[in-house]
């Protein structure tokens, strides 16, 4: 047990711990926000030492911590496509490619063409359609260019300059330029029916067009975090203009927009956008894409997505990209199937809903040869942070989470080994919520901090203020007599949260709180935490990488959503300058302002050294509880599908798979594809 | 060819149920004579209505013929023993509702309410002869209007439910002679009905009777009805035969005090003013329930009786 | 069911004691009769009767396969005193199974009306005395959930809360049912036609989607107690009008009676009529009936809670521990956390059975009652 | 025959009115409305909503008006056809319900033959040999089927259909067929997966089906008019079918109307197990999801759908009982 458990985690502590003390001051995303240059030099740098085999899995081509080489500095003359194309009236390939067609490493063989890939339809969340102008390396901490070809951030932080690679081309052939760009950035994000508030990361901005190919970013006040963002997010910051602007009301009069919007069963142009945009309607499959796959058939039921002719990747021997032809999603709504799917070999690549539990299921499945089941690490902070409702309209209950005593009564009533021991096989970590191991702003014992299991410390804490059991039922009431319930509501998404909370609750009780669990959905969780109406909640740690960490999604209060519903009167404060909302603690308007100063400031040493700060205050003062993180999370692949890393870093942070490059995977020989036509 | 279209010999019907064995039928003999009509006369439960179901072999379990036989000899086949015949027997085809047929006691049920009443005298044609449909509803037209049903045409294609108590059973009992069966079993038939209307269809079977000169097996406790109607009678008691005779002998002369109570117990022969009486006050119970087995008299009729009361009716 | 008890002292049979001899006869209505008042006594004193309380959780043992009684150890010499086998747990690197092993060294005997871990009867009466426990180790006898809690234990207390969602449910059914179909039957006229117009639209509506629409509309922030009295009322609230027919029907039928109509000329008031002469004079019938109506509710609330919008935890019903068993991998890997399905397909087949005995006991020309 | 039917239709008019009052309460009961999975949508992406921009999304569906007028205006508009829109699936609600509400009908009209198919020579057998084994084990068999919740006997099939018959896990195609257009194999295909649910579904109304016909026959065989029949010459097999089933049948023709929300009801929890494309687990998401237009409308077309089906059982009696007809 101890062996096994010991053998597992060595990749990971190995992993972590030298990467803080070997690469920090090296590569970090500070460096490549200053100055794009250095990373693209740097990264190259030091894949090429021994030190970086040893921290990051050695199966991992070090081409995937670089930025992208292109086929004139490889030296590629000739280019191939698919033999699916060959048939197809369509310019040659050496056309449709760009001018100097970007060259992607894949794991280990150069693939072959064909196949369709099954996936459940929440699974092309995970395996991207993510082309934005940057992209994230491999380590989760550099900003590599993708369809940019270079960037550059004013030394002031106030402008970004962007330069596009040289004949891109959207599916359709049109070519993709500046426009693209400016189109979100100025008439979706800056319209006010669209966006009636700007997002933080646009306020103050507009984007403006040098050239086809050059374009600016420019911010009234420093916004340095534009690079982070982009790198992650950059695949919503770009749209084809020669399709969406036909139903914007900037290039088309209103009467006829409306009656057309009208006419296609929407209430607004808004809602037509967004719903095309992320691919809900049948409709979505018309706009073309940068991605390797194009949708060609939409349905509520599936969709169905085959290779893009125009993609501008290619594999080292010059053939284009992907290697598989075509992808169908289904709909499969009942959770509980995927993972008998996904067992049975029924899908070819299912991750995002299946849970560390379902691994016995997995790999006894594993043993029909159909498929393989790979244990990648999730990088979520803790699998379940509890959050308090700091503004709720209870104020006996808000003025009991405000004592820090309370905080850590309940986190030490945690027993989280056993609920290591429960729910992962003893393959988590037990963790508070704080920056992810691969951070520059990551210390140790910020996670550790409050983790010890101490039942009796919790009583006596709780004792002490005033909670006592009066009516004998074995649960504390307040100390007037009155009982003492907090009603936890949470979504079921993703990590193992319902036998956490769980878990959480009965040991909560053997403490004697009382606590109940309901779960809900997204709509209900989404408008009781807008209203903040929830007394309590959990949600996922991730956004703890170097590329998110500065979103400030746990740190300080200003941000709140679905998923953190913290402090939505102190956010709401801070966003309007105190016009609505209530003024935060004095304690809390200083971890505001860290926040706002670490967002804006271009000076790399006083970035970590104010990250570290927010995330001290987190480990003293518990705002968040952490329960186990880090742990493993199971991905089954179909064992005819090529390309997938035996070990991974799996979530939103680093857009789950895409620094492994998708469009590399391939399937061996022997699949029959009757889906491209 | 004997004078007896049917001859029952001895037959015997046990019921088993929870609480034992009932006997409902024990030795009971005697003929149907062809083209007379034999009465059967006898309170419920004498077994009447068993032998009936005996005849036509529809006895349901728990019912079950132990022994006797029962030699039937149509003009149309050979003579056989109706006990006799496995219960896959094709004979046993021809034999219900072909050679016998029988009419039953309630017209109200005896026709199945989701069937037209030419649907249901047709297939009685379509179950025995090789007739077209049409040719099955002709004929069953025909019937209809030889049992005195108005407006044939369209009442043929009504159903039971629209017709009166007394039209339903000239239905059935066109139904069971539209085959013209040799042996017609009329199980109570009038019990149902009203007066008046019984008094019609009396007419009408022993008119169609006449007409088409069957054998009739009329079972019957109304011993008015047997004297308008029977060529013969039998009584019954408790599963046995008790008397067999001419109905001027059994009415007129009966020998047994069973018969005698039974006739004395009908209502209007008693004077005005004295008491009704009833069977047991005639004949004790006792006597009743000894066995005695059937013996021919010198004028042809049997009777039940024991030998002193033989005797005493030899002297007389 | 004490109306079924005979009076001894009366000569003539009445129509319960003849009700009560035709029941007897039926022997798998009295099996199931009786299955029933036991399994209600275990779930009434669920405490005393599990070796745990429904939180407990034993580390060693996650999804922890049935334990077996054991009387012949492993050198083969018998004991009176049955034991089980304590579990060796190893995760298995390769399958990442938890294996159980019964590890011959750790034998804990069983025994009876034993002290164990402490309670408190119905939140009353202090205890730690149980049916069977074990002074070491641990016994689980149905095996383990995935926190280590006993299947077992967490049955009867699950059986308490299911079983007597359906009493309740069918009480309320019963009072809604009783009341709504009497006083159509009774007053007749428009209120009767109103009534059969809502029960027509009631029992034309498929019910589980409604019960689905409803139970999702319970305030989250409601105490399980609350939930489990909302679910209730949203059970019954299907429930009354097939009740309410039958009721109906009686009632026309009863009010022609000579009875009743003397009572209407003797002045007495419509309720006085209704509920003095009319009710008893069915009362029979609707236990017939109500006990036919139990399994509907029995399944209903598994059904929700299956689909989580019942009860949930920490409240244990026999529902919230399917709703732990629904997926493929139960079946595959821990089969034995369907045992609550048993004792749901049991319990519902046993009320099945005595309701279909009761009526052929009450009344023996229904249909369907020929069993 | 021609006024019974437009009398049960236009006695149809006030029940569906009644229903659509239900559903549009229930569907208002949770908390919770259309704008604020709206809000949703644009926060998820960062975006703060004003109170006055919630206000004009409140007052563009209408959410600002008084219940009795949104209930006119959802009711007013479905009867046109217009079902409104999901914001589920961004869709208008037309365009979502018909095929899931075809797999619903198929898969309850199939259960209901299976029901059938089963539950009538299962009935007649034990009905001429009661008290017999087999009217015994049949019996069992049944009973426990009635007994054992749906999902339960769902995820059982599931498992025994792939282990041991090789029946892919949830849905309604094999993964080969699941994306093809229909063709002969497509629907063999099909067929081979609608046993499961439709034995699933149709099993628990087995059971009660089974004893109503074995109680009702047994009551019909002694009748006269089968004693009448049998004495006219009709072969056995024939006789029973003709005569006492007929009759026998007739009381449950009327509960074919009665069976369907129960078919219904255990199709929506089948296939939430089972991941079949009907209306079950779409309902059950709009629920949660508070998508009050495709909740509505699933919920008000499946009344509507039993409604018919109850109309259509009471015609489907009246032409198989005449003295209903004549009544």
């Amino acid at each position: 047990m101890k062996i096994s458990l010991a053998k597992f985690s060595i990749w990971r502590t190995l992993c972590w711990a030298s990467l803080v003390v070997g690469l920090a001051g090296h590569v970090v995303a500070d460096d490549v926000v200053a100055d794009s240059s250095v990373a693209r030099d740097g990264g190259g740098e030091n894949t090429a030492d021994g030190a970086n085999d040893a921290v990051w899995p050695r199966q991992w081509p070090r081409a995937w911590f670089e930025p992208v080489k292109t086929a004139s500095q490889l030296g590629i003359k000739e280019f191939s496509q698919s033999p699916r194309l060959d048939s197809k009236d369509l310019p040659p390939v050496e056309q449709r490619l760009p001018t100097d067609p970007v060259v992607v490493t894949p794991l280990a063989d150069i693939g072959r063409y064909g196949g369709t890939m099954r996936i459940d339809r929440n699974e092309w969340l995970t395996f991207p359609n993510v082309e934005g102008s940057l992209t994230i390396s491999a380590d989760m901490r550099t900003v590599l260019p993708n369809l940019a070809e270079s960037w550059e951030l004013s030394p002031d932080g106030r402008r970004l300059t962007m330069t596009l690679r040289e004949g891109l081309k959207w599916s359709n052939g049109v070519p993709h330029t500046s426009d693209d760009y400016l189109f979100v950035f100025n008439d979706l994000w800056h319209n006010e029916e669209y966006e009636p508030v700007t997002r933080r990361i646009a306020q103050g901005g507009r984007a403006v067009k040098v050239s086809d190919r050059v374009f600016y970013y420019e911010f009234e006040d420093p916004n340095p975090q534009i690079v982070n963002y982009i790198a992650h997010y950059g695949n919503f910051m770009v749209l084809p203009k020669h399709y969406y602007q036909n139903f914007h009301p900037a290039y088309v009069d209103r009467e006829t927009l409306n009656s057309k919007i009208a006419d296609m069963g929407f209430i607004s142009w808004v809602m037509f956008i967004e719903a095309c945009r992320l691919q809900r309607i049948d409709e979505s499959a018309e706009p073309p894409t940068l991605d390797a796959f194009q949708i060609v058939e939409y349905t509520p039921k599936r969709t169905r997505m085959v290779r893009n002719p125009y993609y501008f990747k290619i594999d080292p021997t010059g053939q284009q990209l992907p290697y598989i032809d075509a992808v169908v999603s289904q709909d499969i709504e009942s959770k509980e199937v995927i993972a008998a799917m996904s067992a049975t070999g029924q899908l070819d690549f299912s991750s995002y809903e299946l849970k560390t539990q379902d691994i016995p299921l997995l790999k006894l499945g594993e043993q029909s040869g159909d498929i393989r089941v790979l244990i990648w690490n999730r990088l979520h902070s803790v699998d379940v942070a509890i959050e308090f409702n700091y503004n709720h309209e209870d104020k006996k209950l808000t003025s009991l989470y405000w004592e820090r005593r309370f905080r850590i009564a309940l986190s030490v009533a945690l027993n989280r080994e056993e609920m290591n021991q429960i729910i992962y096989f003893g393959r988590g970590t037990p963790r508070q919520v704080t920056a992810h191991p691969s951070s520059s702003m990551f210390v140790p014992e910020y996670a550790t901090a409050y983790t010890e299991y101490d039942p009796d410390r919790a009583r006596s804490l709780l004792d002490e203020l005033g909670l006592k059991d009066v009516d004998g039922d074995g649960l504390r009431e307040y100390p007037d007599g009155e009982p003492l319930t907090i009603t936890l509501e949470f979504m079921d998404w993703e990590t193992p949260k319902a036998i956490t909370l769980e878990l959480l609750s009965v040991y909560w009780r053997e403490v004697g709180i009382d606590i109940r669990l309901k779960i809900v959905d997204m709509a209900l969780q989404t408008a009781r935490a807008h209203a903040g109406k929830m007394q309590m909640t959990g949600w996922h740690a991730d956004r703890v990488t170097d590329i998110f960490l500065p979103q400030m999604v746990w740190w300080a209060p200003v941000h709140s959503g679905f998923d953190n519903t913290m402090w939505n009167d102190w956010v709401r404060w801070h966003r309007t300058d105190g016009q609505i909302g209530t003024e935060p603690p004095a304690v809390i308007r200083e971890l505001q302002q860290w926040s706002d100063e670490l967002y804006a400031t271009v000076d790399p040493e006083r970035r970590i050294e104010l990250g570290k700060k927010l995330l001290e205050s987190n480990a003293r003062n518990l705002w968040t509880i952490g329960t186990v993180g880090l742990a493993p999370q199971p991905v089954v692949i179909s064992s005819k599908l090529r390309g997938v890393p035996d070990q991974g870093i799996w979530g939103w942070d680093n857009r789950w798979t895409l620094s492994y490059h998708p469009s590399t995977w391939y399937f061996e020989s022997g699949v029959a594809s009757n889906e491209y036509e | 060819m004997t004078d007896n279209v049917l001859e029952i010999r001895d037959l015997a019907v046990e019921f088993k149920t929870d609480t034992g064995i009932t006997h409902a039928l024990r030795d009971v003999s005697f003929d149907v004579p062809r083209g007379k009509v034999t009465a059967v006369v006898g309170e419920s439960g004498s077994g009447k209505s068993v032998t009936a179901n005996c005849i036509m072999r529809i006895i349901q379990p728990p019912g079950k013929i132990v022994s006797g036989d029962m030699m039937f000899s149509p003009t149309r086949t050979d003579p056989y023993d109706i006990v006799s015949l496995d219960n896959k027997d094709p004979r046993l085809v021809d034999l219900r509702g072909d050679l016998i047929s029988m009419v039953f006691q309630e017209p109200m049920t005896a026709l199945s309410p989701v069937y037209t009443v030419g649907n249901q005298v047709a297939e009685a044609i379509l179950c025995h002869r090789d007739v077209t449909e049409e040719e099955a509803w002709e004929e069953a037209a025909d019937m209809l209007t030889r049992v005195g049903i108005d407006d044939v045409p369209r009442r043929i294609h009504q159903y039971p439910f629209e017709f009166s108590g007394g039209m339903r059973q000239r239905v059935v009992i066109a139904m069971a002679l539209v085959c013209n069966p040799e042996v017609l079993i009329c199980d109570e038939p009038t019990t149902a009905l009203d007066v008046t209307i019984q008094a019609e269809i009396l007419t009408l079977i022993r008119d169609l009777q006449q007409e088409l000169s069957n054998s009739v097996l009329f079972i019957t406790h109304d011993l008015g009805v047997v004297a308008q109607l029977a060529d013969q009678v039998v009584v019954m008691y408790q599963g046995r035969v008790l008397e067999i005779g001419t109905v001027r002998q059994v009415l007129k002369e009966p020998l047994h005090p069973y018969t005698r109570g039974l006739l004395a117990a009908i209502p209007g022969i008693v004077p005005k003013g004295q008491r009704l009486e009833t069977i047991a006050s005639v004949v004790g119970d006792s006597d009743i329930e000894t066995a005695y087995p059937l013996t021919r008299l010198k004028d042809g009729r049997e009777v039940s009786l024991s030998p002193e009361a033989l005797r005493e009716i030899d002297n007389e | 069911m004490s109306e079924l008890t005979i009076d001894t002292q009366i000569e003539a049979i009445s129509p319960r004691q003849l009700a009560w001899i035709r029941f007897k006869r039926h022997r798998l209505a009295m099996v199931s009769g009786c299955f029933l008042i036991l399994i209600y006594l275990v779930a009434g004193l669920c405490e005393f009767v599990t070796p745990y309380g429904t939180e407990t959780r034993n580390v060693q043992a996650i999804n922890a396969p049935p334990m077996s009684i054991h009387f012949v150890d492993n050198d083969g010499s018998f004991h009176l005193r049955p034991f089980v086998y304590g579990y060796d747990m190893h995760i298995n690197d390769d399958t990442w199974m938890r294996e159980y092993t019964e590890n011959p060294e750790k034998r804990y005997p069983i025994y009876f009306l034993a002290r164990g871990e402490s309670y408190e009867l119905w939140n009353l009466i202090e205890s730690d005395l149980h049916l069977f426990t074990t002074r070491d180790g641990y016994i689980h006898l149905f095996g383990t959930d995935q926190l280590g809690r006993d299947v077992f234990s967490r049955v009867f207390y699950g059986a308490r809360v299911s079983l007597s969602i359906g009493i309740v449910g069918v009480m309320l059914t019963l009072f809604f049912g009783v009341l709504i179909g009497g006083l159509a039957g009774y007053l007749g006229g428009l209120v009767d036609r109103a009534v059969q117009r809502v029960i027509e639209v009631l029992q034309s509506m498929p019910t589980l989607p409604l019960w689905m629409a409803l139970s999702a509309a319970l305030p989250v922030y409601w105490s399980p107690i609350a939930v489990y009295f909302g679910i209730t009322i949203i059970l019954s609230l299907f429930g009354w009008p097939a009740l309410a027919r039958q009721v109906r029907g009686r009632f026309l039928a009863l009010r022609e009676e000579d009875f009743v109509v003397s009572a209407r000329l003797l002045g007495a008031g419509k309720m006085r009529i209704i509920f003095k002469h009319m009710l008893p004079s069915f009362t029979s019938h609707v236990i017939a009936t109500a006990t036919l109506a139990v399994p509907g509710m029995i399944l209903g609330e598994t059904a929700l809670s299956f689909l989580g919008i019942g009860l949930r935890p920490p409240v244990v019903s026999w529902g919230v521990l399917m709703q732990q068993a629904q997926n493929y991998q139960v079946i595959v890997m821990t089969p034995w956390l369907l045992i609550p399905g048993l004792f749901v397909v049991l319990t519902v087949m046993a009320f099945n059975l005595l309701g279909d005995g009761l009526r052929d006991a009450v009344d023996p020309y229904s249909t369907g009652g020929q069993n | 025959m021609r006024s019974y039917v437009i009398k049960r239709l236009i006695g149809m008019v006030p029940t569906l009115l009644l229903i659509s009052m239900i559903v549009f309460v229930v569907i208002q009961l949770p908390p919770g409305d259309i704008v604020t999975s709206t809000l949703d949508r644009l926060q998820a992406q960062g975006v703060e909503i004003s109170a006055e921009q919630v206000q004009n999304l409140r007052a563009q569906y209408k959410l600002d008006k008084p219940m009795v007028l949104q209930y006119l205006y959802w009711i007013g508009n479905f009867v046109t056809g217009d079902m409104g829109y999901s914001y589920l699936y961004s869709r208008p609600v037309n365009e979502l319900v018909w095929e899931r509400l075809g797999y619903t009908l198929l898969i309850s009209i199939s259960a209901l033959l299976f029901t059938w198919a089963v539950a009538v020579p299962a009935g007649m057998f034990s009905a001429v040999r009661q008290y017999s084994v087999g009217d015994y084990v049949l019996t069992t068999v049944m009973l426990v089927g009635l007994a054992t919740p749906s999902f339960l006997l769902a995820l059982v099939a599931m498992y025994a259909g792939y282990e041991w018959f090789g029946i892919s896990i949830g849905g309604l195609f094999s993964p080969e067929y699941r994306d093809v257009p229909w063709s002969l194999a497509r629907v063999g295909d099909f067929l081979s997966h609608l046993w499961i649910p439709m034995i699933v579904v149709g099993l628990g109304g087995t059971a009660s089906t089974m004893r109503i016909l074995r109680a009702n026959l047994l009551d019909e065989l002694n009748k006269p008019y089968v004693v009448t029949a049998r004495a006219k010459g009709v072969p056995p097999i024939k006789l029973l079918i003709k005569y006492p089933l007929r009759i026998a049948i007739n009381p449950f023709i009327s509960t074919i109307g009665l069976l369907l929300p129960v078919l219904i009801s255990g199709e929506a929890i089948v296939s939430i197990v089972l991941n079949l494309p009907t209306t079950g687990p779409a309902l059950i998401q709009a629920i949660v999801n508070q998508d009050m237009y495709l909740a509505g409308s699933f919920l008000m077309l499946l009344a509507i759908l039993t409604v018919v089906g109850m109309l259509l059982s009471d015609l489907l009696l009246a032409w198989a009982d005449p003295r209903i007809r004549y009544e």
